[in-house]
């Protein structure tokens, strides 16, 4: 039984063209990706690079929000909110870090390509890379992290970090400096990057689009993470680089609360669709594992009944959230400000609850299967390990609190 | 300037031995371990990088003998009274280090405590064994072979199963055990193993306790086949494979403590596995404080350290709380180890549950807490260069092993409510 | 401003009729409850019985399922549920006691006035208490809770439970056996209960629906509670006890899941209303209370907030869970037993998520306000007591999750 | 059959009273208190049900005097060393039966902790204040005076304020001192109080240590007025009310142990008042194991007692675990206080944050636990009858006094992690 149709995922039906596309996306998680898991595990050549393609190119999935006189799919409208929840669940099931990935191009593309942000100049720019290049297209984001150091310029502070790079103008270009940038996902093999930018004489956040194979943009050597391992991160340092002002694709608040809604219900999506896969792994090791004190099967003691019943249940919670977010999101709100403050609030709220109930409810799992739990053979230890650290990428929950302090009581200074 | 040792020890608790050895492991651990850990996930098939660590530690320096009688070339620990205590300082030395390196170290104790702990010290096969690790400068490592196919922790589900569920079988022919079966995951071995203890029966199916065997198997003897080491989510120090034995055959009196004793003292193995458990974790804990500590005064929000920030000290305020707690717990049980004359005796069920409730409490306080870390961390706390990541990975195990947390719970509950039925 | 407008409820607007309906509930709830809550505390005289008079009989709620040819309001369709979350919403913010009253009295309602189990007998029998009465009327269920003895006749036991109560077929009557039945609600007040019954010469379970005044039932002495002190309980008696065949309101398990997802649904609704006032009390007390030690206001100081912040972010989430429970139920899906059990399972996990929540949000919020958070003045301590006592009487959540296992893991005999 | 008495202590931190005064106390409890306690809801403000309750224990068992030196009719616990764990066993014997007495009971030592204990005893103001306590059979309640309007528990924020905040005045004129201000909140006010000792300052905003001031008010001295009580969630025992003092004259010798002293041993009040939470918390937490025993015992599902379902099991297992650690926790901690020649002086940062430590510790896992088990319970948990409901309700006030948890977690990563501003 497909294990999606467990749990009631929105009041109305799905639009036909979501339901094929994400019958598509489930038969390429499973053939594509589940079943060479085994052999190939988390190999870059013979698994994660293969199965990127398919998805970004032949899924055409990275065009998805192109509109159609670009060579895009079109669906540069809020109500793609739904079909993104849906198709995200699928490919997470498959590979959290396939996911993130395209998340977080996803969220650079809503940036710049969304009925209510299209930029047209950068449409055309990037159609190509996009839409007709026929490889892979991947987007990553650098946006405030921590200091390492008391910077200078830090005065001028972006909800309590330091911005990532400076950028002046002149004439009609912008020239960007930074360094030690840390981005999101994918450092190494990111196309663009979405960078968030002091503007010089502006105290206004402004996204720069900049292509990586910009002069004066250089890459550190490749760094080892926990998990996610489609994305192969590393630092960037931004040399005087130079980009046409068309590449500035929002500035201030509202235009930084839009880029977060889509990232949020992007990497939402990806976690129910691993915390699936983790349900999954578990229901099977629950009705195979015999307890033999007990001469019963794991699922039918009432103890570890009990702790597969709560990953169920936070799996059904989350799941329910992901697709409210997605109709909230669908109803056009982020268009105006004062609802995409209010919209982006909730994006947040809701993916750190998944993201928290996911961290803790594939932990359950790995207790009930023991050492099945921590071998690589049974897949659960690299969904533990890859939500984790999707989740450490959203940011500390404690810091992030305090934009919802400010949201909910007015805090200041936080 | 605050460190690990300012976090409490029953002061009247500590051993003898602790100040002068606690210091030599600890020294070991920053100059041999720390610096090159980060790169032991690579290593988990090869151990290129981690064995001669292992050697300084265990051969060199002697870890591996210290359970043995003096007379043997040990250090006479098993008949101390304090070996719990001081094997709790050891082993939380190691896991500051290494939780892997820890557990690969404190579980090759595990078999030797059958022969070398007073009331049931085994004179003959002490010297039989005590050579093989106390004649080298080579680490050495022992296993228990306990876990079977299908069959998880049931083993060390004790009270209830009696070993009734054991696969593995020994056989007496003339003055020989031939022992037949197939184990999986002990500790130490995927191929490094020198000594296996194996878990077996006598007659199986039998709850006679009396059926239930501990002999010991040299790894070398023949019908000893040690399969490839498993691919896991941490733990590179520590080697886990398939174990088959096939008519191998070992002396009579290789049986450690014979009937009804190999039954009634392997509960003190059990004691002794807690016991380590709690170390490893506090251990981790403690480094992982000085990690954190280092962290958030070397990054900034809002132009001050981040320990500066109220909401991230009280992050930081929870695992200084829980590692203070779980360490003064460890204290307390490596005690009433040390101690069976006020607490009672290490294999009775009152100490076996009881050091399941504290190994239980502090895996699950430290998995919580470093994930609450690593988040404080953001990015960088999945960063390998940070370390921090790697103890995540390290002690989940320590949190599945022996028979994980719902066993835990069922023989607590056992104890404390008189249930019948668990 | 209202706080309700803070969270996004759902992504269609309300209807008019509800927009209407919680307003006046809201000026309800400020004018004749909170208003005067300083004052009378929770007497029953004063305060209590005056309230839920208003909210019963002059708002109509009592009325609302009953169709409109015996005088109801006839909103018997499962769109219904919008109308219920966002009323029971505006009740809980009042007094959480009132709103157990109301979820628990239209939950009864649900079981023989809607249009898919319109029971026209019993509504005929029913409206003149109803419709017509002029007084308050309330409806309680008395389920199947533990055995304080191994009784005989438990062999048929009913989700691991003895049923409360057996009744006898007799011609077009039944006769209905039971003593130390517990009802869920208001023992001492109700005008009628629906008791689960175990029918003699079926396994089936039948919900038979008990006037108050019948002979045979017999009340013990009121008990005291931690909390909801609007519903007064006691034990009850069955001895004898006759009703008419009409009585029987639903055999079997679909009527059963019918049952708890709109008691769910209500008992949601009610627990984020009170977590709204929690939340309100809690805003309150963090813009006026000094820190002095760092001379800043609680919700300035970034430990507070975070604290403070962690209240508002359980009360979206759960606001978001209700609403979109709520949208499952409008879809109709109750009516058809594969769907009422998938829906009923939601119901479940989202009543005890939202529960088991605003507990650990209101224990944090205590825990900010130190002694205020303690004495009765505040209010803050009542919300505490009556929102656990209402999740107490969900019935313990580690047996709850044996139905989750044996949903998601077809897990047997738990 | 097991019983609360199997609970871990750590046996050599046991005092020398503690097995002969643990026994009637608790007869006391089961006589006296248990029967009575569910009505006590009803009776916080004439205290017709508790007051005799209090006598019976405080009078004529004649436990406030235990302070006091002996030959002023003490026990004279003040100078022994085992203070702490003599103290923690009695207030966790209270507790078990209801942790508003114990806090009454409790509390009463705190403002004589500042005269009664070594190296700070006041002889003079020992032999005036005793015959107060020790010469009737009629309970006595002695109050901190320390919490002031719009004040919170910033007094007990020691380390930052250094008392800035004190509004309460004492200014000395010829022999006398004269105290105006306004307190809010203390335990043993609300008009049952015969003592205070008023937390003031003798320069108003001053941060100077020589400051603040220590100084004992009896309250029936003209111009001490107390409020009625308030009414609270729980906690009937203890009552809490408005203190006003207006132009009240004392004896300028009741000031407790002068400039800078009465600043320095005011935090061993704080680390006493740790100690009793922690007491409070494991008395509660036993009890509420008995009571959940019996009804495992007495309640069926499946036609099985509640103790024999696995899942339901799995909440008794983690209330008995946190029963344990927090008793083991307090034991250490009193022994901390027991013995400053090895851990400490009391009023040292390092002691007084530890406590707060485990105080906080205690707290949450309480409050979690108990909620988890009146949810196992059912509709019972929040029946009166079952006296745990009680317990959540009355336990609470432990997790809010003294600061509450933020000020806990603050002062915990100010000493372990050295923050400067927080």
């Amino acid at each position: 039984m497909d294990c999606f149709n467990l749990i009631p995922c929105s009041a109305d039906q799905p639009h036909e063209s979501d339901i094929l596309l994400t019958q598509t996306l489930k038969r390429w998680a499973e053939t594509e990706v589940m079943a060479k898991r085994l052999e190939f595990r988390e190999d870059q050549e013979l698994l994660i690079k293969p199965a990127i393609h398919q998805l970004f190119v032949d899924f055409e999935m990275q065009k998805l929000l192109f509109p159609e006189e670009y060579g895009g799919v079109g669906l540069n409208r809020p109500e793609v909110a739904y079909t993104l929840a849906l198709s995200l669940e699928q490919v997470g099931r498959a590979d959290t870090g396939i996911g993130f990935l395209f998340a977080v191009t996803f969220a650079l593309c809503s940036s710049f390509a969304m009925d209510y942000n299209l930029n047209e100049n950068l449409c055309r720019q990037l159609a190509p890379l996009f839409c007709h290049s026929g490889r892979r297209t991947i987007g990553s984001l650098v946006l405030p992290g921590y200091d390492s150091e008391i910077k200078p310029g830090s005065r001028t502070l972006f909800h309590g970090r330091s911005y990532p790079a400076r950028a002046k103008q002149l004439g009609d270009k912008l020239i960007i400096e930074g360094s030690n940038l840390q981005p999101l996902n994918a450092g190494c093999d990111a196309d663009l990057f979405g960078v968030l930018c002091l503007l010089e004489g502006s105290d206004k956040p402004a996204l720069v689009v900049i292509p990586a194979e910009s002069r004066g943009l250089h890459r550190s050597a490749p760094q080892t993470r926990t998990g996610l391992a489609a994305s192969v991160n590393c630092e960037l340092k931004l040399d005087q680089v130079e980009v046409v002002e068309a590449n500035v694709v929002f500035r201030g608040e509202t235009g930084w609360q839009q880029l977060l809604s889509w990232l949020y219900l992007g990497m939402s999506a990806v976690t129910v669709g691993s915390l699936f896969a983790a349900y999954e792994i578990l229901r099977e090791w629950g009705e195979n594992r015999v307890i033999k004190g007990k001469n019963s099967l794991l699922k039918d003691n009432p103890l570890t009944a009990s702790v597969m019943a709560e990953v169920s249940q936070e799996l059904l919670i989350d799941r329910l959230l992901l697709h409210q977010l997605a109709a909230i999101m669908a109803g056009r709100g982020l268009e105006e400000p004062a609802q995409a403050k209010k919209i982006s609030i909730a994006a947040l709220s809701v993916v750190s609850q998944i993201t928290n109930s996911a961290e803790k409810a594939i932990n359950q799992a790995m207790e009930l299967m023991g050492s099945a739990g921590y071998a690589t053979e049974w897949n659960l230890e690299r969904y533990w390990r890859d939500v984790k650290t999707m989740q450490l990428h959203l940011g500390s929950w404690e810091l992030n609190k305090m934009d919802l302090a400010g949201f909910f009581y007015r805090s200041a200074n936080l | 300037m605050r460190t690990i040792d300012d976090f409490t020890r029953p002061r009247e608790f500590v051993s003898p031995i602790d100040d002068y050895f606690g210091k030599i492991v600890r020294q070991w651990a920053d100059e041999e371990v720390i610096p090159n850990r980060r790169r032991y996930d690579e290593d988990w098939q090869e151990h290129l990088l981690i064995e001669p660590a292992f050697d300084r530690l265990m051969g060199k320096l002697g870890l591996q003998r210290v359970l043995f009688p003096e007379d043997l070339g040990g250090w006479g620990l098993g008949h101390s009274h304090y070996i719990g205590s001081a094997s709790f300082r050891l082993m939380e030395e190691v896991a500051r280090a290494d939780t892997g390196m820890a557990v690969a170290f404190g579980v090759t104790f595990w078999p030797l405590i059958m022969i070398c702990n007073e009331p049931h010290l085994n004179r003959r096969l002490c010297e039989e064994i005590a050579p093989i690790f106390c004649q080298t400068e080579k680490a050495v490592f022992a296993a228990n072979a306990m876990t079977e196919p299908q069959g998880g922790a049931d083993i060390e589900n004790m009270e209830i199963l009696k070993g009734s569920t054991i696969q593995t079988t020994a056989r007496l022919e003339g003055d020989e055990w031939v022992i037949n079966g197939h184990k999986l995951w002990p500790t130490n071995s995927g191929g490094i193993c020198s000594l296996f203890g194996v878990v077996c029966t006598t007659r199986a199916g039998s709850t006679d306790l009396n059926d239930f065997a501990f002999i010991f198997v040299p790894a070398n003897h023949p019908g000893v086949t040690q399969g490839a080491p498993y691919q896991k989510a941490g733990m590179a120090a520590d080697k886990n494979g398939d174990v088959w034995f096939e008519q191998v055959r070992v002396p009579s009196y290789y049986r450690a403590c014979g009937p009804g004793d190999d039954f009634k003292y392997f509960k003190e193995v059990i004691s002794f596995g807690n016991l380590g458990s709690i170390a490893f974790v506090s251990g981790a804990l403690l480094n992982v404080y000085e990690i954190i500590k280092n962290f958030c005064e070397t990054r900034y929000y809002r132009n001050l350290p981040l320990k500066e920030n109220d909401a991230l000290a009280g992050i930081l305020a929870d695992l200084a709380r829980d590692t203070e707690i779980i360490r003064i717990l460890g204290y307390q049980y490596a005690r009433m180890l040390d101690r069976p004359d006020l607490y009672g005796k290490r294999w009775s069920e009152e100490i076996v549950t009881k050091g399941r409730v504290y190994k239980y409490f502090a895996c699950d306080r430290a998995i919580e807490m470093i994930g609450k870390v690593m988040n404080l961390m953001e990015a960088s706390g999945s960063d390998r260069r940070w370390d921090i990541e790697k103890h995540w990975r390290d002690l989940k195990i320590v949190q599945l092993w022996m028979g994980g947390k719902q066993l835990c719970q069922m023989e607590t509950a056992r104890w404390f409510y008189e249930c019948d039925t668990l």
